[in-house]
């Protein structure tokens, strides 16, 4: 069982749609200890994105990828744009020429993703951003290939250390990013780049879950 | 949400429109991507000056654009940083010869988008340095964080830089003034009330009527403590003492103070603590030479204030009263 | 009530010795009767101007002392018209010996004050004249009422007659240009809160979360007409079409468009209202030649906006442009 | 029976006090038509027009009231400034040089009051202004001289006839000050100024009648 390109664009169309489903409860998310635009900043970005899929839907995984990095670079904005866009465009550099991915593919996509991500935004597991769902569901990912766990059940444990590393997030104090600012007032909050990468991380799930 | 708004996605276009329509005669505005530019840029052989942030703070930076001042802006959706390819094409658009100076606030959103924008200039052959802003004193600095928010003092950097620009002053000059102005800055902010952000709908925080929130930044979110309501003079002294202690100002120094609206307090009460913060600073043996009072950088219709303090010495008074002509700020001209 | 003040009977005090620190430069106060007036005055052979009215409208009238505008202003207690002892310690402050211009704002109590002040001032032999602006378009005119209010006209009025004083014309003419500009100029305000006065301690009206009231004056008062929330361009639309159907604003006159912010509105929404105005004035065939945006006649920190045309010939254009360097208001200079 | 000097100042104290307790609802008054400062005005002018007193205090009792008019139209402002400084201007040029008033001295000089308040004013009875409470005042002190009432049941007519006035503004539509710019809107709402020159003439009644 593999992660054929279709499987890609149907899990790119999920993303779009679980992030407008989303998008209030992103933005309340983000108004506790933040700015209040992390929902708006998504959609608009994944909105951009979608649109410009057909233009390359014939093409290969990386390069669906790198399309979907390159507009959330030119229209999310803030510190949302650039690390999704660095994750999308990471992991279509992972992906480059791919027609399908094993599920080894993907975890080798993700860690690039996420090295990406920690590359440009230098967040430390524990400062409570993105990185605190993303590190999580990579390492399950991983463990479970490594397990010989199918793909299912590899998907299925990676969005639920997904669930967790967000969950985890709620009693830590940010040391990266805006929330960073309210010092102690940023714990009892669960980070909304965190919950926003476990939707993304749940929807490829839910798509290639078969 | 009371605001007179059309759609919340369309807040930032239409104020362009409005921007354009107003104020043809000192800036042109370039849509997709959006920045706001001299109507007269490239200026041969002069550094030019591109800045940019969230829209919602206005007039910074948009109302900053023209001579003496910025050669273009970047405005991003409310609050949000805006986009790498905005702050290229702006920084194209407005490159004459001598290299292009980024004044970014510290965030990191926007540390992030203007640093790819300055590498994919870079790779076209523009020289461009980057100065970040980090004067507020509300946040506590550490090496393992995200550091100090860009505040007040951008304003009085534009403005100085602006200036330092127009004599002709080299890309290493004009940022290294643009250092020297952050170094020596230092602001304080405070709210009455949150700000409602057009797409949420709804304030971002929730005010009691006898509280207010100390050491805000300008995005509406909350600051580092929540207490009751102070007066005037009390909230002033809140604000200019960890100001003035946070630098070591010292007695017979020169300064610049400016207080500022977050964009829903009126003028009567600026001068109310203008008033109260001018003499804590002349008690601390300071003198203030120049001010700036009124809603320079703000957040949206969020009532409260801030207070930067800036240490002048003579380059920099004379850069700050040189002549500015923007649709923001604008004197001798 | 959330303000950044001490008592509410030191809110205006503590505001003068504020505008006193900051613009020494510019304008000198006087206590007890309280105004401000131009630091270089009375000045020879110049008519001088004098207006004033309540607080709570800042920068009106305070800050429009200076070059090219007013030479004094009084400053009554919040929406309060100043008592006739200011205006006639004022009229004699500035008189430079060509004669006194009023520049008062239909109210009753302005009129009633500025007229016992100017009846003082000419008993000791100073040429006084007033001239009444009425421009609020909100408000029925009849013979038998109070009539029109005066409103956003009277910003421009005094900066257009404060150019004029600087070109030593003599007091008969300068006030035929502020008759003629309150001839020429017609306003209409909104709402979309109250504002508090500090004594009152609380709203002046409550209104709900989705209503706003149409046809305000500046003093807090309720409008004309309460009516469900709608969006900037249908309130622009609002305001617009009773402005320029009062006056036959003819198809190719000039005009300049003043979009004013009633305090608490942000710069960004008043852009946005400015586009729709400006396209509504375009559509009717008039030319917007020049504009003013921004907040220059508030009330304390009531969000809404209020939009004012003036229909333009070559010498009124001439005197806009004209330089004036005051707190609130500078430019070519 | 007449109304002495001492009658007077206790009365401009009495007028003092009662301002300064109705300095609330006055400011609520004007809020509903107006711009909510009746109150702080008429207080602020009645405390400095009676901190002045004591340099008069033994002066006559048109002395007294031209006292209290000039003070009140230095501190009051507004448009109760200059009227109520008149109504206590001309009051005082009618009992200039009297050390006590009959009541028809009272009628006299109430009636210079009136005429100041609409010379400077213009108000017409009707207008909802602090004319409807001042002109049946006057009328019915007049009437009660006329019929040979005595002073304590004159001042209680004139008293009572001011609160009528007072409570007639309710439905009218203004027609002069603040609150004709309300249009029909006005109509519903007690007059600020009616209401404070019915507490003005009701301390009277209470001071002087024995
Ligand atoms: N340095 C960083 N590294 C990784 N993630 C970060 C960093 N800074 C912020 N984030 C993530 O970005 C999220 C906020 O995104 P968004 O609201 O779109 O941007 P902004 O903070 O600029 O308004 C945070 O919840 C956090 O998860
Ligand atoms: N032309 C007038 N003649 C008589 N009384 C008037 C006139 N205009 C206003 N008033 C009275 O003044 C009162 C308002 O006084 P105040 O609130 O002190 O002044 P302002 O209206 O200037 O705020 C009104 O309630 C009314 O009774
Ligand atoms: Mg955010
Ligand atoms: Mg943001
Ligand atoms: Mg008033
Ligand atoms: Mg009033």
């Amino acid at each position: 069982m593999t992660i054929t390109r279709d499987d890609v664009l149907n899990w790119l169309n999920e993303c779009g749609r679980v992030i407008t489903e989303n998008k209030d409860y992103l933005t309340q998310l983000d108004s506790a200890i933040g700015d209040a635009d992390h929902g708006a900043n998504m959609d608009r970005g994944f909105k951009a994105a979608l649109a410009k899929l057909p233009s390359v839907a014939d093409k290969d995984i990386g390069t669906l990828f790198k399309s979907v990095g390159m507009t959330l670079v030119q229209t999310v904005g803030g510190a949302g744009g650039p690390l999704y866009g660095t994750f999308f465009m990471q992991a279509g550099t992972a992906a480059a020429n791919k027609m399908e991915l094993t599920v080894g593919d993907w975890a080798a996509a993700l860690e690039a993703a996420l090295n990406g991500v920690v590359a440009r935004g230098k967040a430390q597991p524990g400062d409570k951003t993105m990185v605190d769902a993303l590190t999580p569901a990579l390492s399950a990912l991983k463990q479970a290939v490594v397990d010989g766990a199918d793909q299912n059940e590899s998907l299925r444990r990676s969005a639920s250390a997904a669930e967790q590393g967000m969950k985890d997030t709620i009693p830590l104090v940010a040391k990266k990013g805006r929330a960073s600012y309210l010092g102690e007032r940023s714990a009892g909050h669960q980070d909304p780049g965190a919950t926003s990468s476990f939707l993304l991380l749940k929807a490829a799930t839910d798509t290639w879950t078969k | 949400m009371k605001k007179l708004i059309n759609k919340p996605e369309d807040v930032v276009i239409e104020e362009l429109k409005g921007i354009e329509y107003a104020h043809s005669d000192l800036v042109k505005v370039h849509y997709d991507p959006n920045f706001i530019y001299r109507a007269d840029a490239p200026i041969k052989d002069k550094v030019a000056i591109v800045s940019g942030g969230g829209s919602g703070h206005e007039p910074m930076h948009g109302g900053f654009v023209g001579l003496g001042m910025l050669d273009a802006a970047c405005p991003g959706a409310v609050f949000t940083s805006p986009t790498p390819d905005q702050m290229l094409e702006a920084t194209k658009q407005v490159n004459g010869g001598k290299g292009v100076l980024h004044i970014v606030k510290n965030y990191t959103g926007d540390i992030m988008n203007f640093e790819m924008a300055a590498d994919l200039a870079r790779a076209e052959g523009i020289e461009v340095e980057a100065v970040v802003t980090n004067d507020d004193v509300a946040v506590q600095d550490s090496l393992y964080t995200a550091g100090r928010r860009g505040v007040g003092i951008t304003v009085i950097a534009e403005k100085i830089c602006g200036a330092a620009a127009e004599q002709k002053r080299s890309l290493k000059e004009v940022a290294d003034v643009c250092r020297k102005v952050n170094g020596w800055g230092r602001s304080m902010g405070m709210a009455l009330t949150s700000c409602t952000v057009p797409h949420a709908g709804k304030p971002t925080f929730d005010l009691p009527e006898d509280e207010m929130e100390i050491g805000i930044g300008i995005h509406g979110e909350p600051g580092r403590t929540r207490m009751k309501l102070k007066s005037a003079d009390e909230v002033t002294a809140l604000l200019m003492e960890p100001v003035i202690n946070d630098l070591p100002y010292k007695a017979g120094d020169n300064v610049l103070l400016f207080v500022n609206s977050m964009g829903g307090t009126p003028l009567v009460e600026l001068y109310i603590i203008y008033r109260k913060a001018y003499e804590l600073a002349t008690k601390a043996g300071l003198k203030v030479a120049r001010n700036l009072i009124g809603p320079y950088i703000t957040s949206l219709e969020m009532a409260g204030c801030s207070i930067t303090l800036l240490k002048l010495d003579d380059d920099l008074t004379k850069l700050w009263d040189a002549p500015v002509k923007t649709p923001g700020l604008r004197w001798g001209v």
